[in-house]
């Protein structure tokens, strides 16, 4: 059982208490009709997926009540950084920070 | 809507229909909490010491702590989020003083009375009778604190009173099958 | 006291006999032996059959890592365990031990004739034939290999035991309690830290217990444990859990850990309710782990290297010293390591005579040589066993030179002892993700790298004393205790004096191995892999560890290769011509010794398998003989029969009630959601197909949402009680993720909206009443609000008082009859109903179930999500294009719905179905066909969805959707079911008061 | 090659087994082939065969970076069926089926393919539904099905508990009699076994780390950990690596991964007959002809390719066995392992052309693809060598994602395995 550290709850708390949500960053567009099919299909369905680093959602569902993002490693499924949901995705410099 | 109710009618509780003496010795007392006013209020935390005055005592502002006075509970359980606990009685005072806050600053106050069960664990197995279904370290978890977590497959919200005290709230229809588990892992604790 | 029991020593209770039985034969044994220490003790040793080739095998170990001695277990009714180790099971007065895998007795197994065949049956042998002729795979074939496979016995009864778990949480979790583990707890229990030390054993001290004779400073080593025991035990902050097995390490520090209870005790049967709390599952989540696992010796692989009396050097060690056993009267010890001299010492020393030690080494030191000599024991230096005999057990070794066959001399014995030096238990450290190094000296792989926040300390990393588990065991202690935040307490060294012999172990020695002509030489003696098996796999090109493990399965039974991977590593290495660290290591995985599905499922058996959530109303239900269905964790009354009637019976007439009179059923389980706030109207605009700023105050709504994909998500009506709040109904199945949709698009998308949503299912209970005497009925008990027709019209929601308690009160139908919606606090529904049941009696109020809720609905074409849509269809699909705010700039899902496949011409539509025979009732999925035909494959145009014999109507009626449907009205079609195909005419999905006249009354 | 057979066993016993030669061949990579296919799972595997069995193209090699079924092949319940609910779905997964029922025979390899049938328990009235839709569905297709009461399906399975005060008690059952299970790691070795011998190369410990195309943007090879290997034609089998191996050609996929788990119990005597499914109590088991319970548990919640999975659900799965099957609770687990699977949203697969000339893709089996390996090998092979996708495999293009034609069988309430 993952512990996640709760950007809101300021505590570890096990995954239990969670509800993964996704992949983090993917932006609703403004004006959905105004897009192509292929840039809805962008939007809807196609993913980064790759092993390694990976931004994601979380809901603390059975918690605080608050979606969230966070960087994980998904192959050593190691948390590297949560923040609150709206701030931007961390740099290069600020992962490379929170792992050493 | 005014919660207090003059009716004929019997409240009915879902602990009402079950031997709620199983569990019970000196190291495990288990019972549910009398009825009680209940409110969800959602508000920005600006806002907050207006909703405070409102309430009628301090509201705390960090997810997790908890204040209480004179039967009432106010609860942090996420950052815009709080459980609201009063007697019965005050119910209707609190909804006006709200309603009368509501005009300059929007907030959300909806009473979730019955949604949820109380019950009291108290006793020197209570704790592992709860930690069989909670993954928190409840033995280090403070005094006065309080939480959404799970208790096995339910949903809770649990407020540690004492060190061998707490409380907690249940969504009603969860109720029964929180009481059952309590009740074996409380006799699990024992053997 | 039988010829086997020393005199005096070893951890016994010689006090207390015990009696017990083995394939129905009695004997006597001690309390504190095992079972395989009281069964070697009656001079025992043939107690199993292997897995493939049926060989007779005996005990080969004291401990966990077992591979032959497995045996069933049987405490009476529903208490038969299969495959239990001898070694790990404790002996209790009147167990009853049985030989599996074998017919018709442990000595005449029909099944040892598959021997003969062995050659045949090499390796992966199963692969390559079998295949002809095709049919007799399935007839023949599986059937006998299936009957000759499976080792245990299956399971016949109940288990009346029951398991439990608990989460746990410690600065310091110790796993293994030798040396190593002690020194740990004692140094970190120092300082305040909350620690818990786990071992497998039945008792703490791991090694210490097969070492009397060591003195740690000074003091005799038993002593010195029982001091430690004293010492932890009085610590409030120490949890010592013996019998406790931690078999597996997951992420962060996560552990997971099975505590045995009761399989150690007597008669359980006499327990009152034959209950017993059987094992606990403990999942610790530590800030620090100390890995103390010890280590694992290592067989040798010879030719004949598994008849019953061969085993492990310090097996014998541990039967002597711990349990008072000697394993035999003229034992035999091969060797290539320092280690097994101990066991022959000791051995000598209480008086038994050790037929020969055979090392397989040249040279050794002189102090070993001089000891021997000093106790009249042979040495064969540079000699190896070639071939052994001994039908039942062993009898006797051929010996020679190693890499000759030559001068070979035959040694008479009753046991072989065999060490092949040391292997460090890396299986947790492995699970943790850390990695391993290779180290020449020891022959083995040791920690390296660390992922997680762990120590490895003693025999498992690679460091053999007692002296330095000790030591580092302190150390490590030490050093968790601070990382767990304690403050730095006062370091210890110990001394120790007699401390066990080792030494390296040339690289080539390992798993090297010998035999003369075709003797099968072992290395999984659970799977009966020999050291050919693995040359075999290498030649038909199995390269990788891998591979190779699959093909012969060598490390794939009970015991996980724990004694077999390393040499199996060996030899493979050898036959590929590789260095072993180039050949790799296979995945170790949990759990560390098999584990039971009790223990896993824990607390979720019976009622507590899931939550089963019951509304206000269910008592009531229960008491008038009402039949459930779960949905979702609910349980909803399906329908009341009256007695000696069917469901169809009963829903007729719950139909006919409600349409004609009253009905009165359970709404409460509806997702109910209040969204407050200034931009209520415009969160519900964005969440909904439907525009809701126009909604007056007091007025009601059906909802439809869908997904960003543009399919049917849920629905609901939804009431406006003032400007800035409204109460959102959902399906009751889907009420969890209507909210947690709507909280994610509120908390990230939107955040910039001032709306707050609270989730109010449960505080409401639902009555809904339908029928055309439902306003008479409730009129006179509702205060607060005006009734009348145009006050309160169709889908308008008022608030007020009905029989003293609050209520909003909604005007709204799902049946097409006059219909509110009563909601009332929860803790009235029970009482309110009752209430209304009592006052109803005079308009024979009927109460009805789901059943008749989907009736009703059917009659009058309203879909349910999940039965009409399967989660592929758009609104229009539905027919409810009429639910889609024109206007609206965007709503989740809007841009889907212009997908080009999301406009093609020949979409799947609703429609209704009239059988052309009204007295038959379609089954619900049944498909529907164009025309008849019996080619196969067909063409299917649709399915059906719904479908009910409608009591109002007199005919059956059905909901479908159909390829193009809503053009096709009038068509008729096909429904293929047993029995035929049967006519249908599409028409509308209304099929009862089309014009809606019957709301407005 | 060697032909296997009771004669062969007999012979090679005679000479001490030592007469057994390599059962695929090791060559070294050249430096050009007419096709490649990037992962030896039994997928690629299967597709290098057919290519040189029905399209007589030989001049291929399956480059694989770990040792050749060692993906999802080499972890995965092996539960086979084709009872799918969507016409597209009957027809690919049956094809498979088909190929199943000839193939140990044609590939002389046992593959211990055991039509034991594969039952489906329904729990509540909305499974009933769904089954029996499902049911309906498969027989105009061709497939057979057949609904069990619960005393047929007791029948059908002596330890299932049909009690029904159970929790979720059983109130039926979906047969498909031709369902059943094959040994995992059969399939592999012999397909790699069959098609070596027709000259294909397989190559092991080739980990595939960029794809070469030309100018026109038509791929010329791959760049591998063991050099740069031209083709003409590039096929990605890569399950669980398929989101990495198409960005090396600039094309974002679909799919997203997760760790599933499984997990055997200690070997014991013939209990299971069958295999079983629950989606309600979700798990499913079946037992090997070796004796052990093979189980699966469901996919996790987060993104993984870690290849386990945390302890609650393992917990969980075992719980759902012994609800269903109350009388294994003192069985013991014996190992627990997971695999990574490919998700894509509508859990259908994705087989066919790429936005890439000569680049095809097989990806997206996610939790189910091992009883495809056969029918999956054979349309792609047909697809590399024709460049245009198979009838059957039409409808499963990667495009469907942007017109919205999903083939949904998730939704559709079709147990997963
Ligand atoms: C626990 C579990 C249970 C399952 N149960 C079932 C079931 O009961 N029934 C069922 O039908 N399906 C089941 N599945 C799904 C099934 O296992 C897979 O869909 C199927 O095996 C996929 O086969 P494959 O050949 O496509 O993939 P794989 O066997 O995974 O092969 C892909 C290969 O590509 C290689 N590769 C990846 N990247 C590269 C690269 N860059 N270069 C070279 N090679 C590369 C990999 O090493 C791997 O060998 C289950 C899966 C799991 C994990
Ligand atoms: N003579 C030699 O060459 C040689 C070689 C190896 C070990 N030894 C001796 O062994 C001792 C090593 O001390 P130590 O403390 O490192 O090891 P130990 O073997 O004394 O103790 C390890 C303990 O951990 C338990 N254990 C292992 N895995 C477990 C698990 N998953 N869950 C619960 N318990 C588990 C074992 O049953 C054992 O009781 C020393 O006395 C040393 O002399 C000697
Ligand atoms: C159908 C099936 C049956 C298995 N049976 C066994 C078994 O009897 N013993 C065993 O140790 N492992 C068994 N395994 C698991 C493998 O040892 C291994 O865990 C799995 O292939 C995943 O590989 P990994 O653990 O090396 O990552 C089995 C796997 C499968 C797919
Ligand atoms: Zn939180």
């Amino acid at each position: 059982m993952l512990l996640i550290d709760c950007p809101y709850c300021k505590e570890m708390r096990p995954e239990v208490e969670f509800s993964h949500a996704g992949e983090a960053h993917i932006d609703r567009p403004a004006d959905p009709s105004s897009l192509s099919d292929e840039e809805w299909e962008s939007f809807l369905f196609l993913r980064s997926n790759r092993a390694g680093i990976c931004f994601e959602r979380w809901y603390h569902i059975h918690g605080c009540g608050r979606y969230f993002n966070a960087v994980r490693n998904n192959v050593s499924e190691k948390f590297i950084l949560t923040y609150p949901a709206g701030q931007k995705r961390p740099s290069d410099a600020q992962i490379k920070g929170a792992l050493s | 809507m005014s919660e207090q109710i003059e009716t004929t009618l019997n409240p009915f509780n879902p602990l009402d229909d079950m031997n709620l003496d199983a569990a019970q010795g000196p190291d495990l007392i288990m019972r549910p909490i009398e009825n009680c006013a209940r409110f969800n209020l959602r508000i920005s935390i600006e806002q907050l010491k207006k909703a405070a005055a409102a309430f009628g005592m301090d509201i705390p502002d960090s997810v997790g702590s908890m204040s209480s006075r004179a039967e009432k509970y106010a609860l942090c359980l996420g950052p815009d989020e709080w459980l609201l606990l009063a007697p019965q009685k005050s119910a209707d005072e609190i909804i006006t003083r709200f309603a009368k806050l509501a005009k300059n600053n929007s907030h959300s106050l909806v009473d979730v009375s019955h949604r949820t069960i109380g019950i009291e664990i108290s006793g020197s197995l209570a704790q592992l009778a709860l930690s069989a279904g909670c993954p928190l370290d409840l033995e280090n978890m403070q005094i006065g604190r309080c939480t959404r977590t799970i208790l096995d497959k339910a949903e809770i919200i649990l407020m540690k009173l004492e060190q061998q005290r707490y409380r907690l709230e249940v969504i009603r229809s969860f109720a029964p099958y929180v009481w059952s588990f309590l009740e074996k892992s409380g006799q699990d604790a024992r053997a | 006291m039988s010829e086997f029991r020393t005199a005096k020593g070893g951890r016994i209770c010689r006090k207390t006999p015990l009696n017990f039985s083995f394939d129905g034969q009695s004997y006597a044994g001690l309390q504190g032996d095992s079972l395989a220490s009281a069964l070697l003790a009656n001079g025992v040793h043939f107690v199993a059959r292997s897995y493939k080739y049926h060989r007779p095998r005996g005990i080969m170990s004291a401990g966990t890592e077992e591979a032959s001695a497995l045996v069933g277990i049987d405490r009476g009714k529903g208490r038969f365990d299969t495959s239990t180790r001898a070694t790990t099971q404790e002996l209790f007065d009147g167990l009853k031990a049985q030989s599996q895998h074998c017919w018709p007795s442990l000595k005449f197994d029909v099944g040892a004739l598959t021997a003969l065949g062995s050659p045949v049956m090499s390796t992966g042998f199963y692969y390559k034939t079998f295949m002809w002729p095709k049919a007799f795979w399935e007839w023949v074939y599986e059937p006998i290999l299936r009957n000759l496979a499976g080792l245990g016995r299956a399971p016949k009864e109940m288990d009346p035991d029951n398991y439990s778990s608990i989460h746990a949480h410690c600065d310091v979790l110790i796993i293994g309690a030798g040396p190593a583990g002690l020194a740990a707890a004692l140094a970190a229990s120092q300082s305040g830290s909350k620690v818990i030390l786990v071992d497998e054993n039945n008792e703490i001290g791991g090694d210490l217990l097969n070492c009397p004779i060591a003195q740690i400073d000074g003091t005799n080593s038993w002593d010195w444990l029982a001091e430690t025991e004293k010492q932890l035990a009085s610590l409030p902050n120490v949890t010592i859990l013996t019998r406790t097995t931690a078999f597996g390490y997951y992420d962060q520090n996560f552990i997971g850990v099975v505590q045995k209870l009761s399989d150690h005790l007597g008669s359980l049967e006499n327990k009152p309710d034959n209950k017993t709390l059987r094992e606990r599952l403990w999942k610790v989540r530590a800030k620090r782990v100390v890995l103390a696992t010890g280590s694992i010796e290592r067989p040798l692989v010879f030719a004949g290297n598994d008849r019953p009396g061969i085993m492990l050097a310090t097996a014998a060690k541990t039967f002597l010293n711990r349990y008072g056993v000697k394993v035999g009267n003229r034992p035999l010890v091969i060797t290539n390591h320092d280690s097994a001299y101990e066991s022959a010492f000791d051995l000598a020393e209480a008086g038994v005579e050790v037929a020969a030690i055979i090392d397989r080494r040249a040279k050794i030191s002189s102090k070993l040589v001089e000891q021997a000599g000093k106790m009249g024991i042979e040495i064969l230096l540079g000699h190896t066993i070639v071939q052994t005999s001994g039908k039942h057990r062993v009898c006797s070794v051929r010996a020679a030179p190693v890499g000759e066959n030559a001068s070979i001399r035959k040694i008479k014995c009753d046991a072989v002892l065999m060490c092949g030096g040391w292997t460090p238990s890396v299986h947790l450290f492995s699970q943790s993700r850390g990695t391993l190094t290779w180290r020449d000296d020891i022959g083995a792989y040791v920690p390296n790298n660390y992922t997680q926040d762990a120590t490895s300390v003693g025999a498992c990393n690679g460091d053999f004393l007692m002296s330095q588990s000790l030591n580092k065991g302190a150390v490590a202690g030490l050093e968790a205790a601070v990382s767990a935040g304690a403050k730095a307490p006062k370091s210890t060294s110990y001394k120790v004096v007699n401390e066990a012999l080792t030494s390296d172990i040339p690289v080539e020695e390992i798993g090297i191995f010998s035999t003369i002509g075709e003797g099968k030489a072992f290395v999984d003696f659970q799977h009966d892999v020999t050291a050919k098996d693995i040359g075999q796999a290498v030649r038909e090109g199995f390269h990788s560890i891998e591979h190779i493990k699959r093909f012969t399965t060598t490390g794939m039974a009970t015991d996980q290769g724990k004694t077999s991977n390393l040499n199996g590593l060996a030899i493979a290495s050898a036959a590929l011509e590789r260095p072993i660290t180039e050949v790799g290591l296979t995945t170790f995985r949990p759990p560390y010794t098999p584990t039971s599905f009790g223990v896993l499922a824990g607390y979720s058996r019976g009622d507590l398998f899931d939550v089963t959530r019951k509304s206000p109303t269910e008592k009531w239900a229960e008491q008038n003989g009402a039949v459930f269905e779960p949905v979702g964790l609910w349980r909803r009354a399906r329908y009341f029969p009256k007695t000696g009637e069917n469901m169809h019976e009963a829903v007729a007439r719950e139909c006919k009630a409600t349409r004609t009179s009253i009905g009165i059923s359970d709404a409460s389980t509806l997702g109910k959601i209040e969204v407050v706030g200034p931009d209520a109207a415009e969160f519900l605009n964005r969440i909904y197909t439907n525009p809701w700023s126009k909604l007056g105050v007091g007025r009601c709504r059906y909802g439809l949402m869908l997904g960003e994909d543009g399919y049917i998500f849920d629905d609901g009506v939804v009431g406006r009680l003032s400007e800035d709040r409204f109460h959102v109904t959902t399906t009751t199945s889907g009420a969890p993720r209507v909210f947690a949709r709507m909280e994610d698009y509120r908390q990230t998308e939107w955040p910039e909206l001032k709306v707050w949503l609270t989730s109010i299912t449960e505080q409401w209970a639902v009555i809904a009443l339908n029928g055309p005497n439902v306003r008479k009925l409730i009129e006179p008990f509702v205060e607060g609000i005006d009734f009348s027709k145009d006050t309160f019209p169709h889908m308008a929601i008022r608030e007020g008082m009905i029989f003293g308690v609050p209520t909003r009160l909604f005007r709204v139908s799902f049946t097409g009859e006059l219909g509110f919606e009563v909601n009332v606090p929860s803790a009235y529904g029970l009482g309110v109903w009752q209430r209304l049941m009592e006052a109803g009696k005079k308009f024979d109020i009927v109460p009805y179930g789901t059943e008749s809720l989907h009736m009703l609905r059917a009659e009058k074409g309203y879909i349910i999500v999940g039965q009409e849509t399967d989660g592929t269809q758009t609104p229009d699909d539905m027919g409810m294009n009429w639910a889609i705010g024109k206007k609206k700039q965007d709503f989740i899902g809007k841009r889907s719905l212009v997908r080009s496949d999301m406009l093609a011409p020949n979409r799947k539509q609703l429609v209704g179905l009239m059988t052309n025979d009204a007295n038959i009732v379609l089954d619900e999925g049944a498909q529907i066909m164009g025309e008849k035909s019996n080619v196969i494959p067909a063409k299917m145009i649709g399915h059906i969805t719904s479908s009910y014999w409608s009591e109002t109507l007199q005919h059956s009626i059905a909901l479908a959707i159909i390829d193009g449907g809503r053009a096709r009205m009038g068509e008729e079609i096909y429904i293929s079911m047993p029995g035929g195909f049967y006519p249908a005419r599409i028409v509308d999905p209304v099929f009862y008061d089309p014009e809606g006249e019957r709301l407005n009354v | 090659m060697s032909h296997f057979s009771l004669p062969s066993l007999v012979a090679n016993a005679l000479g001490s087994n030592k007469g057994w030669t390599k059962q695929w061949a090791k060559p070294e990579p050249k430096a050009n082939y007419d096709v490649i296919i990037v992962g030896a799972g039994g997928h690629g595997l299967a597709a290098a065969y057919y290519l040189a069995k029905e399209h007589n193209i030989t001049n291929v090699a399956v480059l694989e970076k770990g040792w050749l079924g060692g993906g999802n092949t080499a972890r995965n319940t092996t539960i086979i069926r084709s009872s799918y609910l969507r016409d597209e779905s009957a027809r690919l997964y049956d094809h498979a089926l088909g190929l199943w029922e000839g193939l140990a025979q044609e590939i002389n390899y046992n593959l211990m393919f055991s039509q034991r049938g594969a039952m489906a328990l329904a729990h509540t009235v909305h499974d009933v539904q769904a089954l029996k839709r499902r049911i309906y569905a498969n027989r105009l297709n061709g497939i057979d099905g057949e609904w069990l009461s619960p005393q047929q399906a007791k029948a059908f399975c002596p330890p299932l508990n049909i009690s029904t005060d159970a929790r979720y008690p059983v109130l039926g059952a979906g047969l498909q009699r031709r369902g059943g299970v094959a040994r995992h790691d059969g399939i592999a070795w012999g397909f790699a076994r069959a098609a070596s011998a027709r000259g294909v190369h397989i190559i092991e410990n080739c980990a595939v780390t960029g794809i070469n195309r030309a100018p026109d943007g038509s791929v010329t090879g791959v760049e591998t950990t063991r050099g740069t290997i031209g083709a003409k034609k590039i096929a990605l089998s890569t399950a669980g690596n398929s989101s990495m191996l198409l960005d090396m050609a600039g094309i974002r996929t679909p799919i997203e991964c997760f760790s599933l788990q499984a997990l055997v119990s200690e070997p014991i005597e013939p209990i299971f007959p069958c295999v079983a499914l629950s989606n309600s109590v979700h798990a499913y088991i079946s037992q090997s002809d070796k004796g052990e319970l093979v189980i699966g548990a469901g996919t996790e919640q987060y993104f993984s390719y870690s290849q386990r999975g945390p302890l609650h659900s393992v917990e969980h799965t075992v719980a759902a066995i012994c609800e269903m099957f109350p009388i294994f609770t003192r069985l013991r687990m014996m190992r627990n392992w997971g695999g990574t699977v490919d998700v894509t949203p509508d859990r259908s697969p994705i087989l066919g052309l790429t936005p890439v000339p000569g680049l095809y893709i097989n990806a997206g089996w996610g939790t189910g693809g091992f009883k495809a390996t056969p029918g999956a090998g054979h349309l792609l092979a047909f697809t590399i060598a024709n460049n245009v996708p198979h009838d059957i495999s039409a409808p499963f293009s990667l495009k469907r994602f942007q017109t919205g034609n999903l083939i949904d069988e998730a939704a559709a309430a079709s147990v997963a395995h």
